[in-house]
């Protein structure tokens, strides 16, 4: 039976995975996802969850271990923040090249230097080129159901690629919040056992991973770019079942709210949409015709959906919190998109970025009323006068 | 577009790998001499090379600047220089070869006899054989100039000094007198040259 | 109910008769004339069988056998990066305890084997190797020792030997001896701190039947096993093709290499000759060792004379490091 | 975008996660008889079936035939290293130049 509980980010995603009977794990510890693999190690040593627990010599191995794991024919779970990530770079191209969908958490945070525990996108960000599914939860909740969902999309014989789940350090991953858990039998019908079609099995061999002629390599790379293409169908076949079996509400790609009549907008993605539903609900008491948009994929990043969206307003400012340094414009990855995904529609909004929520400072609503007010000017004026804002570092 | 004189060698890997990219340098570095616009290179497919394997060296060489610098392979050598007798046995050492083409090989048997081996040589307009190995004995191994690197020893001393004398008897692509002068042994030039027996076909 | 996961019993053989016919590193790679991994890759696999999943790092055995869109391999394989072949072979292993247990997968457990290069072992790849066998998995790692980085054109790794010419490490007026350190000792450095390993052996292309026991016997072993086996490299080390296997004997003739078990901290050395020939004897064998000088081969002599006093284990060698010297 | 449509040419395909099928008994992908610029000639008769020239070499190119009780050499593979030749200690092995032979090698537009 359904039941409700009070879980962290962190544990949500542990009892994800335990939920979606992940057979092996591979664990190494870095703030603030290590709460994770706390969890799983005591659903393992407990015997709640039948599971090799491998502790990886570092995120290097934790990746390599998942993604040998799952050429092997086992479900693999793994997680990892900041530095971590980062440290584990080499391995997410092999794991997406030999198209291998296991899992890996992610408890984001800040890069050094210095030591900054606190979230920041930039370290899974930075990997958002290597062929993973990759997207951010906003609650809990989301990370417990997006952990079931990633392994239903990433395992689909259409799609066969690893996933970064990820979730806003500290925000998500270390404030309780109220989390479903589901009926077991409900999540086995909705996910089924992985089955890899050439699994590294004595019984009918097979070679991994040779050299190729150089002239394939485009080849190659091509058919990554087509599972990317043929994702999102997967994505919207695995949402809307999900919603069916455990009455959910999730929009595939992005999730609107307050839009239908609105003239700006914020276009944003993990725990900070939360603080901006209340600065939204704030602002229109005031009269300002606010909107938010949130971003559930990035990767494969839901282009019309995005244009859709964000097509009605007049002003949209993304909230970065990732550095893409000398980037186009000068400040944050998500604008770099969002027009990309806009330039072709007859009419645009006019958009803007802001550097918000870097190095785990909070978004504050205060500091939404600022975006809120340097968009009605966009929105007045029909463009923007600059195309990146570092909040709290502006001139007066 | 000026055509683009192709001219590819064929070696043994890791024996003969350094002297081939000296053959390849010694056409290049004659022709530049020439005043002409040449490039020489290793194929890098073939790289990192093996003890053994087939390996192919390139040089190209044109009256005006080479457009198609970049691209891999000599896919139309007008030119092919065999460095060891027994590779023209597996390989199809002319594919892609224009007609009228020009083969030079390092053997001490006949030109009927290799002939023999080369099943499209109605391809080649004259066949040219040169015993290099007995002028000149190989050099010792280096892989200091392959890679992208600098060659470390001189250019031109072993088994390429004889070919590229005897190349440049058999196509009239290359002035002997710059190939002498831009080879280490330049004796083994003059020898090869003298030695080489062009056949016409 | 968990099944129990069922391992391999693998047959000691006697001699060179006993040897299976059949081939599972087929023939048709672009390894060297004369290739010594290419033979301990041949040695392995008959001593495996075809019930066998081989882990590949890059290297000379993932690039040589590999190119291109071919494999060699009549068992499965896989490429791994050259830094994470015990990584990689932890997760496959793990996954079949747990496919086993659950029932999903009904057969004995396979002989889980990492073919790694010099580099793709304790250099680069040492982190991936000492966590495997630190922790206990049933696989083996095995060490194809060609003392350098032979893929990419024979630059000097840790187990490349003092004074050998690499492309890294070329002689020249100011370092006349080429490579100054001495390698690494790699048994020695899983035998030091690694509780789940039981057996360490090392073992040489010049002596098959031996080798091909030591990897039966190393995978018997439920647990992780480690073995480093020599394989000299007509490429790397300049000699001619034909003499891969005579030079490997004269390794252990001149004690620049040991044939030993060590097991459940137990020594036992196998092929020791009644008297060590001098190591210039397999040195001038060898165009890599062609510039060096008198002086050059008695610091060798000596590095060799203090390691043969107790192969395998600790001791002081009387070699300064490049900081000491200065 | 979803007017994505691509067509990847026959020679150019990898397949999915570039996962192959491993060979049976030798890896047509990769013949390297053309390596040899000499092979190995056997007298049968000097023989002893001693299996060294089977057990060392690195190409897997000889093998006892059980039938005729003898060693059978495998050309198209045979890349001419002649270890068996120096650890033959019956010495009934000889080098021979390639072009000798007139047949036995398959011809290749590739060198890999």
């Amino acid at each position: 039976m359904a039941k409700e509980v009070f879980y962290s980010g962190c544990a949500a995603a542990a009892y994800g995975a335990k939920f979606s009977r992940v057979e092996v794990i591979s664990s190494y510890p870095i703030r603030p996802y290590t709460g994770i693999m706390m969890e799983l190690s005591k659903l393992v040593a407990n015997g709640d969850l039948d599971a090799e627990f491998v502790h990886g010599e570092g995120e290097h191995a934790q990746v390599s271990i998942a993604y040998g794991a799952s050429a092997a024919g086992a479900r693999a779970y793994t997680g990892s923040s900041g530095v971590g990530v980062t440290y584990a770079m080499e391995c997410y191209s092999p794991a997406a090249g030999g198209r291998l969908p296991c899992q890996m958490a992610i408890a984001d945070r800040a890069l050094d230097p210095p030591g900054d525990f606190g979230s920041e996108h930039t370290d899974v960000m930075s990997a958002r080129d290597q062929g993973w599914i990759m997207g951010w939860a906003e609650t809990p909740q989301e990370v417990f159901d997006n952990t079931i969902m990633y392994y239903r999309i990433g395992e689909d014989p259409r799609v066969m690629l690893p996933q970064f789940c990820c979730q806003d350090g500290y925000f998500v991953s270390h404030i309780p919040g109220k989390v479903i858990l589901p009926d077991q039998k409900a999540v086995d019908e909705y996910l089924p056992p992985y089955n890899n079609p050439h699994p590294l099995d004595p019984t009918r061999p097979v070679s991994h991973g040779p050299q190729i002629f150089p002239d394939q390599g485009p080849a190659i790379d091509l058919q990554r770019a087509q599972a990317f293409l043929d994702t999102p169908k997967v994505i919207a076949e695995a949402v809307k079942d999900f919603n069916k079996q455990f009455g959910r509400k999730y929009s595939p790609f992005v999730e609107e709210y307050m839009t239908d009549d609105a003239d700006i907008a914020f276009f944003i993605m993990g725990g900070h949409a939360r603080t901006a539903r209340f600065a939204v609900n704030h602002l229109r008491k005031k009269g300002v015709k606010a909107g938010m948009v949130k971003l559930r994929f990035v990767r494969p990043w839901p282009t019309e959906a995005v244009a859709e969206a964000l097509s009605k307003f007049k002003a949209v400012g993304t909230i970065e919190t990732s550095t893409s340094y000398g980037g186009a414009m000068r400040g944050g990855n998500l604008i770099h998109e969002v027009r990309a995904s806009l330039y072709d529609l007859p009419k645009r909004p006019a958009v803007t970025s802001f550097m918000a929520g870097l190095g785990g400072e909070v978004v504050t609503l205060n500091e939404f009323y600022e975006m809120a007010k340097i968009l009605t000017e966009a929105a007045k004026s029909g463009k923007v006068k600059k195309g990146v804002y570092w909040l709290g570092f502006e001139p007066d | 577009m000026a055509e683009v004189k192709q001219v590819t060698i064929w070696a043994r890997g890791v024996t003969q790998d350094m002297e081939g990219r000296h053959l390849s340098l010694l056409v290049a570095n004659s022709a530049d001499k020439d005043g002409k616009f040449v490039q020489a290179w290793d194929d890098y497919a073939d790289l990192p090379d093996r003890v053994g394997v087939p390996l192919r060296k390139y040089a190209r060489i044109s009256e005006e600047e080479i457009e198609m610098r970049y691209e891999y392979e000599n896919k139309q050598p007008n030119v092919v220089i065999v460095m060891d007798d027994t590779i023209i046995k597996g390989m199809d050492i002319l594919h892609g070869m224009p007609k009228g083409g020009v083969l030079v090989v390092n053997s001490k048997r006949s030109a009927d006899d290799l002939l023999k081996f080369i099943p499209n040589k109605e391809l080649l307009s004259s066949i040219t054989v040169v015993d290099a190995s007995g002028i000149a004995a190989d050099v010792a191994v280096d892989f200091m100039g392959s890679e992208g690197g600098v060659e470390v020893a001189a250019v031109g001393k072993g088994i390429s000094a004889p070919l590229a004398g005897a190349a440049s008897k058999a196509t009239g692509l290359l002035k002997l007198e710059s190939v002498v002068a831009v080879a280490a042994n330049k004796e083994g030039v003059k020898q090869g040259a003298e030695a080489a027996k062009v056949k016409k076909l | 109910m968990a099944n129990p996961v069922k391992t391999q019993n693998l047959e000691h053989i006697k001699g060179i008769r006993k040897v299976p016919q059949e081939e599972y590193y087929v023939p048709g790679h672009r390894t060297c004339q004369g290739c010594g991994p290419a033979l301990v890759y041949k040695l392995v696999s008959k001593a495996t069988g075809p019930n066998s999943i081989f882990l590949g790092p890059t290297g000379c055995m993932y690039v040589a056998n590999t190119s291109y869109l071919c494999s060699p391999w009549a068992y499965p394989w896989m490429h791994t990066q050259i830094t994470n072949g015990g990584a990689v072979a932890s997760g496959i292993e793990a996954a079949y305890q747990v496919l086993i247990r659950k029932g999903k997968y009904k057969g004995e457990l396979p002989n889980i084997v990492v073919m790694a290069g010099d580099g793709g072992s304790i250099d680069i790849g040492l982190q991936a190797m000492s966590g495997m066998l630190y922790r206990g998995h049933d696989a083996l790692f095995i060490m194809y020792d060609n003392e350098s980085y032979a893929n990419t054109g024979i630059q000097t790794s840790p187990a490349t030997p003092y004074g050998a010419n690499t492309t890294f490490t070329p002689p020249g007026k100011k370092i006349p001896e080429g490579k100054v350190l001495f390698p690494k000792d790699p048994p020695q450095m899983v035998i030091g701190s690694h509780p789940a390993v039981h057996y360490v052996a090392t073992a040489s292309v010049a002596y098959p039947v031996d080798l091909i026991n030591k990897v039966r016997k190393a995978l018997n072993y439920k647990g992780p096993a480690f073995l480093h086996l020599h394989a000299p490299c007509p490429k790397g080390w300049l000699f001619d093709a034909k003499k891969t296997v005579e030079i490997a004997k004269l390794a252990i003739q001149t004690g620049m290499w040991v044939n030993y078990e060590w097991e459940k901290g137990e020594y036992t050395y196998q092929h020791t000759p009644k008297e060590y020939k001098p190591v210039k004897e397999y040195m001038k064998l060898q165009k890599r060792f062609d510039h060096l000088t008198d002086a050059h081969i008695a610091k060798m002599q000596a590095f060799i004379d203090a390691k043969l006093k107790a192969p395998g284990k600790p001791i002081a060698v009387p070699v300064q490091g490049p900081r000491e010297m200065a | 975008m979803s007017d994505f449509k691509f067509k990847i040419p026959k020679h150019l395909e990898v397949p999915m996660g570039a996962v192959i099928p491993a060979p049976v008994k030798e890896n047509p992908g990769m013949i390297t008889g053309n390596w040899r610029t000499e092979r190995p000639v056997i007298d049968h008769e000097a023989c002893t079936l001693c299996l060294n020239c089977f057990i060392f070499c690195p190409d897997a190119c000889w093998h006892l035939d059980e039938k005729t009780e003898k060693m059978m050499w495998n050309a198209r593979y045979c890349k001419g290293c002649m270890i068996c030749v120096n650890e033959c200690p019956a010495d009934c092995l000889t080098p021979q130049n390639e072009l000798d032979f007139p047949k036995g090698v398959v011809r290749l537009d590739k060198p890999f």
